[in-house]
């Protein structure tokens, strides 16, 4: 098995006292398209978030390409090519959309990725590109908070929940999209509620419970029932 | 599970030995003029108004969510109504207390329609203005003083009380008197449907008003009686210090900026904050206050410190550790059932 | 220990020390170690020996503040008398203190006017703790219009008056300069009190070159004459003589203004050039003044003789005392007659009860050398201060 | 006539406060902190410049050279190691503790330089003017600092609005963990903001001691004009703010006209109406 | 059957964006209605507008046969118009108890004891009696849906409108609520929708409408309405191979 992209040795989070993640480990390969799924509060975001350097973690903890970032905080993960799409789409409201989408490729990292390819990718974000970020509705702000991160050329992109309060044909616009943002060199981190959706865009799924793995497989060797077994806890 | 089963209780065992608590130190502090000394009434006097004014912010702040830094607006209104009643209208320095409480109030009510229409720091900076025409305007008055500020007649002073003693301890009874009416307000007032109210506002406004609560009534009504309250203090403060002068009176250093370091280094958005935030300043002034300019710059350090180290306060810090409340407005549902509290 | 704490006099002392005002309490540590030192033995008092015990605190140049530490003075420390100086934000709170707490007290460094008005005084009946020495409008009044005769002017003055304590007195209608002028042959433009820390004094200077105005007078705070002044350059307008009271008193705030402080007027209430002796320590006023730069490496300033003055007068007075009751030591200020650095003090009930004046003169900061320098150039008030040169016109 | 010449006064009395403001508006547009400690940062700038032309004999308005990078490299620092710590939703923290800075600094001050009144010369340019019309001279300095005033505005306008250094000023302030995720330190960006707004101050403190007289204690004094500037113009806009500062001027222009007495009262009164008809400012950028 | 709500030639813009164009729509009492559109199409902007957040541009709104247009939200909530917002706006520093307090005893304009029991019998209905004492703030997504739907009811409303409380939940959680929101149709609740998991939608409502480009381009049986070219085209995008 070649050297994995990310590489997640028992780590832990904590809300305080409150432990949300218990010694999580797991490997995801370069080019390769994982999704977790989990009820609401199994840790999803909270992973996520580890990864993304948004909570505090121990250095070893989290490998990327082979370097131990665990303790680096966000600015700097983002740096070495990770992207979060957070959870409820946190767009600068100060800023117009296209300035959101600017922020993101601030890094200048190179890559596929321009304002141009997004706007090809999400039409409506053109012609709305001069107003302010908050004056989008709710999926149109999704479009742009996925925008905002695709910008960054990141070589791991990680969508928390990007289906979320978007029409049907967004969804599958965005799900049909997914294999070709991963084609163009991305890794993918999917955190998804619908089951079926993240079995058909993943090539590996996580399902968490109560901060812990609790099943996982090839989305070929892993049937539903399966899943929806462990995700109820039953 | 039927509607019988369970109860709501507002107290914890912490609480009610609180409540205790305070009933004794009311009744030693009314017997104060009989084992303290004239230097320590006129000390508990002032502390006494600092609690006050203190807690007043703090409803305003803490609980409304109006952080204002115009307070002295009234604090100095109080006192020029009594100064002007005193000199001009003959009327008892004392009975002029609550007369500027009633006039305050009046006049709160078109400046708060003036400034409820800021929001967060457009608020504070409003009201800060306000307090500053204020002061403009006092000093404008020439039969006050002008800017000049003028001196209460020895004469009125004295038609207080027959004694100079008999003076010291009404003027002491009624500033513990008042501190008691005000603090017994304010809870009573947080523990009502009006306290479920204004914590809600703070927490979200616009989901507030969704739920049925008529935002800008409940805001007004906390911002009147904060501004009565707080003007009734500023009448007594300068009924103690004799002399006024708009600087002074409508003194943002003093009646607020002051008032706002007591709160937030005891613990706003707690009852118990203000009282604590008294204690310590008042402990710092009588250490320190001979060093002029470092204590100053030492009282800048502790305001800073306690912020960055504590950010809820000394008492946020003790009740979150400890887990005390002396006067809890939680209210927690408990079931009948269930093991007994 | 109660034989020997009845031993000790006790004496408390408020001054500005920090604050805007601080200027006018810069001496006091000076003053109180001279004082200490003199005072080392104790005092002879109604036959029996007193060791003394200064308790100075600061007002923080702030009314409420100068109130509170009085209140601290008397009913904590129980001093037995309480003296006060710099401007009425703490003469005043202070004696109102005193006044019903019915301790005696002797304040100073403040035009009577202020004093006694601006306590809602009673020229009938004065007070009956406290008691102030100082000059007053009629003495600042005559001063500077003296030192205006001295030079051809079209006798149009220009008022600036502050709307705080001072300004409001120097502006009185009935008291002040717009009473006052008329009658000295002086025509007196006011545009109006204007608020501290001002920006902009175009309004004013306009009306000044309107009426054609040779002399600006009135009283400022330093940053706000500084601000005038500057003004009045750009705005074209440029008086013969500008005679301030306040702003031109510390020789800082004076020299901060470089070329342009040069030939400006103001009052001047004590120099090292006074004829006077201190009855406590026989300094004269050189010799006062050089002890002053020589112990703090500062320039004199004209508080410091007042601030003396003021320690002086109290020692006098318990000296004098025939117990430590409270009315004792008040009736020994009442009766006193003393020779002080400043001139002698004695309350005869004039100008009103409670208050006594002392001399007052005025003078030009004239360049000498590196330094800008005080001379009196008109005495004519008080002539036994005398004169060290000549005014001449700024333009 | 002398109408006209109150009004240009008023306008040049605006420019002052402007210049008061453009630092408070840049800080108060990128972290809604509201900085108490403004005026005294002015009046430590003041002292900065006091202490470069004495000991280098140099032109205060030379000295500038000097005190904008001191005092900028004094915000960064106060930026990262205190004011950073205070941000938040809440308002209180960053109040109350440029509240004790204000304190902090003011005492200081007093403590190494007493309560002395200074003031820096700037040779004949203080009282040069130039006659525009009969009857109407403008003094060089205020015109200067006027023009100081505008060009600095524009320029933090076009550093806001037009690069990325605003964008990532703007970003940040909007939501601290999410602009991590674009790879910005929010600490540094902050304490960038902060630097910059402490150069504006260290123009303004070189300009109020060539104007006037100061001592440690008169900081406070103009500050709220400078509050008044920022929100008369609207939150986030720059030229807003110039807007708010003239119009503060010629309002207090006028009010000093009629009596003055008036003259503060006009310009307080002038904000909140201006606040009653407009709670948002009159150019708002941001909600 | 008469009805609940009437909007009567509605129009808001903002700025070049065209929400609703002289829009009329009738609710009737306890009918349960659904609301679709594409994201931005303005459906929350029209909750705004009917629970009086968002002023219209013209065009008036009756509830209950009065006319509400000028009324301020919360007076409309006391006349029973009730709310749960598309992103929960819980009081985050109160236990979820007093979060529903605070709505019972305003919303019915009531005395706080009145209204203990009752808002702790929501609490229970909507399964989170046992969270009742925990800071709001804690709560996860679901449980913040969850808060808002039953601080909804407990203004015991006549109308209650629902943002988006289906988005994010899982399949199961989704049947949990689908079935809630039965049992409060059966107490006589007229019920507005506005929702894009259309099953959970379909499985509970009478009508469907389409909000598009400021106008409703679709309106009556849900079925029919989604399966409809139209529909499918701009909403569903449902492959016609699929
Ligand atoms: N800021 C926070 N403070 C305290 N606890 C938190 C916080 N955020 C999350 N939690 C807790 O951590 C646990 C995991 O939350 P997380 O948001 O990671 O779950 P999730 O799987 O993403 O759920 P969802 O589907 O609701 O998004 C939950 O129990 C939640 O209550
Ligand atoms: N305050 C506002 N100012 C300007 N435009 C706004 C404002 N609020 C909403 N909009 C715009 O109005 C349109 C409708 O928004 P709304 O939130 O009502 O859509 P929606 O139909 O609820 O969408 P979604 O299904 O994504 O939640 C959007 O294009 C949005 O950008
Ligand atoms: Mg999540
Ligand atoms: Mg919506």
């Amino acid at each position: 098995m070649p050297e994995p992209l990310l590489d997640i040795r028992a780590l832990d989070a904590f809300y305080g006292d409150f432990q949300a993640l218990f010694g999580i480990s797991l490997a995801v390969p370069a080019n390769s398209v994982v999704s977790f799924v989990g009820a609401n509060g199994a840790g999803k975001s909270t992973l996520l978030k580890s990864i993304a350097g948004l909570m505090p973690a121990k250095a070893d903890a989290i490998t990327f390409d082979g370097e131990a970032i665990g303790d680096k905080p966000a600015y700097d993960v983002a740096k070495r090519g990770i992207a979060l799409v957070p959870e409820g789409r946190r767009l600068f409201p100060s800023l117009s959309v296209e300035e959101n989408l600017m922020i993101g490729g601030q890094l200048g990292r190179a890559g596929p990725w321009s304002l141009a390819r997004v706007y090809e990718l999400f039409p409506v974000l053109f012609e709305r590109r001069n107003t302010s970020a908050t004056a989008l509705s709710g999926g149109q702000q999704q479009m742009c908070a996925i925008g905002r991160a695709l910008m960054a050329n990141p070589r791991l992109m990680m969508c928390d929940e990007i289906s979320l309060g978007l029409a049907p044909i967004i969804v599958r616009d965005i799900y049909a999209r997914l294999p070709q943002i991963a084609a163009a060199g991305i890794t993918l981190v999917i955190v998804e509620q619908d089951v079926a959706q993240a079995l058909k865009a993943a090539d590996h799924v996580y399902c968490m419970q109560e901060g812990r793995i609790v099943l996982q497989g090839r989305t070929g060797d892993i049937t539903r029932k399966a899943v929806s077994a462990a995700y109820f806890g039953v | 599970m039927g509607a019988a089963a369970i109860r709501v209780v507002h107290s914890t065992r912490s609480s009610r030995i609180g409540v205790a608590g305070f009933a004794l130190l009311f009744v030693m502090l009314a017997a104060a003029p009989f084992w303290a000394e004239r230097s320590d009434l006129r000390l508990l006097v002032e502390i006494f108004t600092y609690v006050a004014l203190a807690s007043l912010w703090n409803l305003l702040a803490g609980y409304a969510g109006l952080v204002s830094v115009g307070q002295q607006a009234y604090v100095g209104l109080g006192a020029y109504i009594l100064f002007g009643l005193a000199i001009f209208a003959g009327i008892n320095p004392v009975w002029t207390i609550p007369i500027a409480g009633l006039i305050s109030a009046v006049i709160a009510i078109p400046v708060a329609f003036l400034i409820f229409r800021l929001r967060g720091h457009y608020f504070a900076i409003g009201t800060w203005v306000v307090a500053e025409v204020f002061r403009l305007l006092a000093a404008q008055i020439g039969p006050l003083g002008g800017g000049s500020g003028i001196s209460l007649p020895v004469a009125t002073v004295t038609a207080i009380a027959e004694t100079r003693q008999m003076r010291e301890f009404l003027i002491y009874w009624i500033a513990l008197a008042l501190l008691v009416v005000i603090l017994g307000l304010i809870v009573m007032l947080l523990r009502s449907r009006y306290g479920l109210a204004l914590t809600a506002i703070r927490d979200n406004e616009t989901a507030a008003l969704s739920n049925g609560v008529n935002v800008t009534r409940t805001k007004l009504v906390v911002y009147v009686i904060t501004a009565a309250g707080t003007a009734m203090i500023g009448a007594l403060i300068f009924l103690q210090k004799l002399r006024i002068s708009p600087d002074v009176a409508f003194s943002v250093n003093e009646w607020t900026a002051f008032v706002i370091f007591i709160v937030v280094i005891g613990g706003v958005g707690r009852l118990e904050g203000p009282i604590i935030g008294t204690i310590v300043f008042f402990l710092l002034r009588e250490t320190l206050a001979d060093l002029g300019a470092l204590y100053l710059l030492m009282l800048g350090i502790v305001a800073i410190g306690v912020m960055l180290k504590a950010p809820k306060g000394i008492w946020g810090y003790v009740a979150d550790r400890f887990g005390w409340e002396l006067f809890p407005l939680a209210r927690r549902v408990e079931r009948r059932d269930g093991p007994p509290p | 220990p109660a034989n020997a704490q009845s031993k000790v006099i006790k004496i408390g002392n408020v001054s500005p020390r920090t604050g805007p005002l601080a200027g006018f309490g810069e001496a006091d540590p000076f003053i109180i170690d001279q004082v200490k030192g003199i005072l080392a033995k104790g005092i002879q008092s109604g036959g029996k020996t007193y060791s003394v015990e200064i308790i100075s605190k600061d007002s923080q140049s702030n009314a409420s503040r100068g109130a509170e530490v009085a209140a601290e003075l008397i009913l904590r420390d129980k001093v037995d008398l309480i003296l006060a100086s710099g401007t009425p934000d703490t003469t005043n709170p202070v004696a109102d203190q005193a006044e019903v707490n019915e301790v005696p007290c002797i304040t100073t460094n403040c035009p009577w006017q202020p004093y006694f008005f601006g306590r809602k005084g009673d020229p009938k009946k004065g007070f009956n703790w406290t008691y102030h020495f100082f000059w007053g409008l009629e003495d600042i009044i005559a001063s500077f219009t003296a030192l205006w005769d001295s030079a051809p002017t079209n006798k149009v003055v220009g008022g600036m008056f502050s709307n705080d304590a001072d300004g409001n007195a120097f502006g009185d209608a009935n008291l002040g300069f717009p009473a006052a002028l008329p009658k000295a042959g002086y025509k007196l433009v006011d545009p109006g009190r204007f608020q501290l820390m001002n920006n902009d004094f175009t309004a004013q200077i306009s009306a000044f070159k309107a009426a054609n105005v040779e002399i600006v007078t009135g009283v400022f705070i330093p940053p706000d004459f500084a601000t005038f002044w500057s003004q009045a350059a750009q705005q074209g307008f440029k008086p013969k003589i500008v005679t301030v009271a306040k702003a031109l008193l510390f020789p800082s705030a004076v020299n901060a203004l470089g070329e342009r402080g040069n030939g400006l007027t103001t009052e001047i209430w004590w120099s090292p050039n006074h004829p006077f002796k201190s009855g406590l320590t026989g300094q004269s006023s050189k010799e006062l003044a050089d002890a002053y730069v020589k112990a703090a490496n500062r320039p004199w300033t004209q508080p410091i003789g007042f601030q003396h003055a003021l320690f002086e007068v109290a020692i006098d007075t318990l000296k004098r005392a025939k117990s430590l009751d409270p009315k004792a030591i008040r009736d020994a200020i009442a009766a006193t007659d003393y020779q002080s650095i400043v001139g002698p003090v004695k309350w005869t009930g004039q100008p009103v009860k409670n208050v006594t004046k002392t001399p007052l003169v005025a003078g030009q900061w004239q360049r000498k050398g590196a330094n800008l320098d005080l001379v009196i150039t008109a005495n004519k008030p008080a002539p036994q201060i005398p004169v060290g040169g000549k005014m001449e016109l700024l333009s | 006539m002398e109408w006209v010449n109150t009004i240009v006064q008023g306008i040049l009395t605006g420019g002052l406060y402007a210049m008061f403001a453009a630092g408070l508006s840049l800080i108060f547009g990128v972290m809604r902190l509201v900085n108490i400690a403004h005026g005294d940062l002015i009046v430590l700038a003041a002292y900065v410049a006091l202490v470069v032309t004495e000991t280098l004999g140099i032109n205060p308005l030379v000295s500038l050279a000097f005190v904008v990078p001191i005092m900028a490299i004094a915000g960064y620092v106060l930026q990262r190691t205190i004011l950073n710590r205070t941000l938040g939703d809440d308002l209180l923290p960053p109040l109350l503790v440029t509240f004790g800075l204000s304190i902090i600094i003011q005492n200081a001050l007093l403590e190494i330089f007493t309560a002395d009144s200074r003031k820096l010369n700037a040779g004949p340019i203080e009282t040069a003017s130039i006659e525009v019309l009969p009857g109407i001279s403008l003094g060089v300095l205020p015109l200067l600092q006027f023009v100081l005033a505008v060009a600095v505005i524009a320029a933090m306008q076009f550093l806001f609005y037009r690069t990325a250094t605003g964008r990532a000023f703007r970003a940040t302030s909007d939501d601290q963990p999410v602009s991590q995720l674009m790879g910005l330190d929010n600490r540094h960006v902050f304490a960038l903001a902060m630097a910059l707004s402490l150069a504006i101050v260290a123009i303004a403190g070189v300009l109020l001691a060539v104007r006037a007289n100061f001592d440690p204690s008169i900081g406070p004094a103009r500050l709220i004009f400078g509050f008044e500037a920022v929100i008369i113009g609207g939150l986030g806009s720059m030229w807003g703010t110039l807007a708010g500062g003239i119009i503060l001027g010629v309002s207090q222009a006028i009010g000093a006209k009629i009596d003055p007495g008036w003259q503060l009262l006009a310009g307080h009164l002038v904000f909140l109406f201006i606040l009653a008809i407009r709670p948002q400012g009159l150019f708002p950028k941001v909600q | 059957m008469a009805s609940i709500l009437t909007l009567d030639g509605i129009s808001k813009r903002f700025g070049a964006i065209v929400i609703a164009n002289d829009v009329d729509l009738a609710v009737k009492k306890g009918e349960a209605l659904g609301i679709i559109g594409p994201n931005g199409a303005g459906k929350t902007t029209l909750f705004g507008v009917i629970t009086g957040t968002v002023p219209p541009d013209s065009g008036c709104v009756t509830f209950d046969g009065r006319d509400v247009t000028r009324l301020p939200p919360d007076q409309r909530c006391r006349m029973g118009i009730a709310r749960s917002f598309q992103i929960p706006q819980p009081f985050g520093g109160m236990t979820v108890f007093e979060n529903l307090v605070v709505a019972a005893a305003f919303g019915q304009g009531r005395s706080e004891h009145d209204v203990y029991a009752q808002s702790h019998d929501i609490l229970e209905r909507c399964g989170l009696a046992a969270k009742a004492n925990r800071p709001a703030s804690s709560l996860t997504l679901l449980d913040r849906k969850r808060l808002e739907l039953a601080r909804a009811l407990a203004t015991a409303p006549q109308l209650l409108l629902l943002d988006e409380v289906a988005g994010g939940l899982t399949e199961h959680e989704c049947e949990a609520l689908v079935d809630l929101i039965r049992d409060i149709r059966k107490t006589g609740i007229t019920i507005v929708w506005i929702e894009h998991i259309v099953h959970a939608l379909l499985a509970v409502i009478d009508r469907l409408v389409v909000l598009h480009g400021g106008a409703f381009i679709a309106q009556g049986d849900p079925q029919e309405v989604i399966r409809s070219p139209q529909v499918n085209e701009i909403y569903m995008g449902i492959p016609a191979d699929a």
